[in-house]
């Protein structure tokens, strides 16, 4: 079924079991984002030192594919250098704008490649994106 | 039951297929319902025979145009139980609410229509955005202050603590006739005695319910309503303002360009009468033709039969909801004083993840906060999962719902 | 020039007959344009096959109509040189112009947009009611001063006191593109230079502009643009309003409801980004589609053969009218900065009487005072006749005009 | 041609040499009255005694319509009573109604049935009834 390419079994396992999820203390920045189309929400702790994300932590409600991209998207960018993290981020929206195009770069993605299918699904790229902006929005305020 | 499965066949997009080549179930009407063929054709057949600007020209076309668009109006008001003069063509009920929240703002200091601080509006904690941020708004533009019914657990309102909302201080009751998230029908005698009592003015958002049972505004002793044409059966640019002849005369225009005036200079304008004053700019002429069609549709069928229909749908959907365990009805279970709107959640099953499972199998639902996100956060949810009536809908539609509901919790692996 | 003749079949109302069993020549563009058929029926096809409320729905009609809006709206921005995010659907110009006014109404004292007593608004003697009495009454409001350029006899903007009238004092400068009486289009660039040089914003009514030759907002150098889809072939009940996204992203919406939040509690709301900040409620979808439609028209064909097309039958008109006796021309009689419309008088008989006889042959003309009662008083005119173009009209349209104007003396007896 | 039912030569000769037009002093009370869609103007000055119409004057601008209405509407209701001034009033605005369908009562509306014409014409029965409602707003303020 179409519906399987969306919700791909690494996605509800995150859903279910999300990662990093719970906002940690001794932050840098926070930042707060949400989908108001239909009332998802995330928050978003970072710190960033010497160029390297040290520490990523959010909450938020929404969404199976909201909350499996943050999810997955903190695995992905913990420890990475802000500039390896920016092409992972590019990496991950072009992928959601692909419409079905792309399999996505696994070796910049890992998992989080079997978000490939929600670009078929237009309605959806905002869910799988509202973690990544949120990142995209307090990294940029850390780093400017 | 009077049988309205002849009429599905006149709404062309119910016969096309969906997602994974399925047949449309469309069970979105809440948000916006679909159209019969007659008023898609109404709306052509405007621009194809009579097109031209009313009220403007000294030519056959105008003359036409402008014979189709004022009985257009007569047929609207008829159905409301208004007289033309009060029936207003707007964009959308969001464009009326908004003219009379800006009407009562544009007014004069000495006029019964200034709001200014000490004064209090009442709204409640289950109006859509369009009937809580005009006043909002307004509130912070005057120095007003916004008060609020709340929402019982059951989800109706309270109105436990009627005589402090509704006081001395009160302007402006803005309320909901019926919920786009619950479905309950509000109990409008109690408010409007209360409002009266104070004399405040009273304005029902009629976006639910208009286009679902009959609605009289000489019985229903409000001041002002507004609906959409688009959700019942109507085009999509084009609502309805009414207002009291007495208030609307009295009032501040909203808009302000050609056709409403009764002279210009340069530096000073004078209004026309009612109802050009409230329609400024040349108007959605096709789109009102268009709800006119709607409107004789509607007649056609009855009120009385388009009630009964989605009623008898209503309480099939609650019944066999109640029955899935691990679904919950956000609203009255009851179907007393309720209307043809369903919302629910699924344990462990988001609303978006279940809206797109339902999307998959053909079924068309709405999911979120449904423009009502106070009440969303009253309710300590994230948002529901909709399923909302019309004509065109019928018990297999429910049956198609309820069996896929029950797939949803499978499919997510939900554990009951 | 290019020969335009293969389009007149597209519009259906063409091929009527109008009073006395005569065959329609349209000559009343100005205003409301003709459709062509292929804009009545994208706006049927939207509701036959894909009508749903956008931006809310997680199905696939919910998609469908989306991007259907969306891809609308970019078409529409594409056409005037302009970004997608900038380019907001209102219902007409009247609104957009109405939505700007209350805009800066709506800004805190503190905001560049706030207007307040010492300020001062810019319009002019030739103004539309559209774009004249918003800024009366936000003046009126506000406690700002209105000023205004004058009209030279020959029926152009008067400049001369340029320096006065436009001043250090000076906030907003709202001006016509091109005047829908006179036919004269507005040299922007002094205007535009001395608005700039004291901080003014420039809002430009380009209802008479857009819908003819081509605009781009990028050499335009203004702040706001406004035109309705019904005079450039598209629907009724569809406008533009075009801002600069750093102007509209500072400034208060206008109408508040769905859509058009990003957070809502009972007591505070926050906006969305744009272009949904300045819609409210459920859009007018299938009047979007349709005015992509009619843009998507109008270049199959070309702005510039239009243009040239409809400057061919002006001086056609203009050479022919000045050849009898008895008639005047009220606008400039040259060509230069003008467009396809041509208001005259003729001398003994009012224009309601002219329009009249027009009328029962067959030729479909405005009379009265076109929305501009003020031009109107200040050229001591009780009104005009006004003939005006699109790109269905013909010589022979032009020919039958002129012959009726003289048979028009012979009838009302006039002594020349 | 239908339109010579509209412009019957008497209506062209009060438009070309109306009756009573020019404002007279001494008046009891003056109205305007305008047809904002097209600018048409009517400026009416009334008096009435001992219930009986003793002085109407007007001026005004406007096409022939409306012009020879309120000429033929003057020379009408002078010297009448004001019941028999609201009975050829209720009269003409019957016959405007009419739709074509009506001749108009001559021995009411004497030479102003020629407007029966006008009632073919929707957007000329505004014109047709200008002057009139002024006259009926003048009378009704003066005997209220
Ligand atoms: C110059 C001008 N401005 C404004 C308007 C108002 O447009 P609309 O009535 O479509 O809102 C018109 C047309 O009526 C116009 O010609
Ligand atoms: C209760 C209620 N009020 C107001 C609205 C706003 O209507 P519209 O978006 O058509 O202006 C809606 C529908 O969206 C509604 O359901």
């Amino acid at each position: 079924m179409e519906l399987d390419s969306l919700y791909q079994a690494v996605i509800l396992d995150h859903y279910r079991k999300p990662h990093h999820k719970g906002l940690q203390s001794g932050f840098d920045i926070q930042v707060k984002h949400n989908n108001p189309s239909c009332g998802d929400e995330v928050t978003l702790n970072l710190s960033i030192s010497d160029g390297v994300i040290k520490a990523i932590s959010w909450d938020g409600v929404g969404c199976s594919i909201s909350m499996a991209s943050a999810s997955m998207m903190s695995d992905l960018l913990l420890d990475q250098s802000y500039e390896d993290a920016n092409q992972i981020l590019a990496e991950f929206v072009e992928l959601m704008q692909s419409k079905g195009q792309s399999q996505g770069n696994e070796a910049l993605l890992d998992d989080a490649v079997a978000f490939a299918g929600v670009s078929k699904f237009p309605a959806r790229i905002k869910c799988a994106l509202l973690g990544w902006m949120a990142y995209k929005d307090a990294s940029s305020q850390l780093m400017a | 039951m009077v049988d309205l499965s002849q009429y599905k066949k006149d709404f062309p997009i119910l016969s096309r297929t969906v997602r994974g080549g399925n047949p449309l179930v469309y069970l979105d009407s809440g948000a916006t319902s679909q159209k019969p063929e007659q008023v898609i054709s109404a709306e052509g057949d405007f621009y194809r025979k009579h097109n031209a600007a009313v009220h403007r020209g000294a030519h056959l076309l105008a003359e036409e145009a402008s014979a189709a668009y004022e009985s257009a109006r007569e047929n609207v008001a008829t159905f409301i139980g208004a007289k033309a003069a009060e029936t207003i063509f707007t964009k959308s009920a969001t464009e009326s609410i908004n003219a009379i929240a800006y009407s009562f703002g544009n007014s004069d200091s000495s006029s019964k229509f200034s709001i200014k601080a000490g004064d209090e509006i009442v709204v409640s904690e289950m109006e859509h955005h369009a009937n809580l941020i005009p006043w909002q708004q307004l509130a912070k533009r005057t120095g007003a202050k916004l008060r609020w019914f709340e929402v019982t657990p059951e989800g109706r309102l309270d109105l436990s603590k009627l005589s402090d909302v509704i006081n001395a201080k009160t302007k402006i009751v803005a309320i909901t006739h019926q919920s786009n998230v619950l479905g309950s029908i509000t109990p409008l005698k109690p408010i409007t005695a209360a409002a009266r009592a104070v004399g405040a003015l009273i304005v029902l958002d009629a976006c639910q319910s208009v286009p679902h049972f009959k609605v009289d505004v000489k019985e229903l002793d409000v001041d002002f309503i507004m609906f959409s044409g688009h959700k019942m059966l109507g085009p999509t640019g084009v609502g309805i303002l009414w207002g009291r002849e007495t208030l609307l005369n009295e009032m501040s225009p909203f808009l302000f360009g050609g056709s409403m005036i009764d002279s210009v200079t340069m530096t000073e304008a004078t209004w026309a009468q009612l109802p050009q004053k409230f329609e400024a700019g040349v108007p959605n002429m096709a789109q009102a033709v268009g709800l006119s069609a709607a409107v004789d549709y509607l007649n056609k069928v009855g009120m009385k039969n388009l009630h009964e229909h989605e009623i008898a749908l209503t309480k099939q959907m609650l019944d066999g909801l109640s029955q899935i365990q691990g679904v919950n009805i956000i609203g009255p279970v009851e179907i007393k004083d309720r209307g043809g709107v369903v919302s629910f959640t699924i344990d462990g099953v988001h609303p978006h993840d279940v809206g797109q499972y339902l999307d998959q199998h053909g079924i068309a639902v709405r999911t979120g906060h449904h423009c009502a996100w106070p009440l969303m956060r009253k309710l300590n949810l994230v948002g529901t999962t909709r399923a909302s009536f019309h004509l065109y809908n019928n018990a297999d539609d429910v049956i198609k719902l309820l069996d896929s509901v029950s797939e949803v919790q499978a499919y997510f692996k939900v554990k009951i």
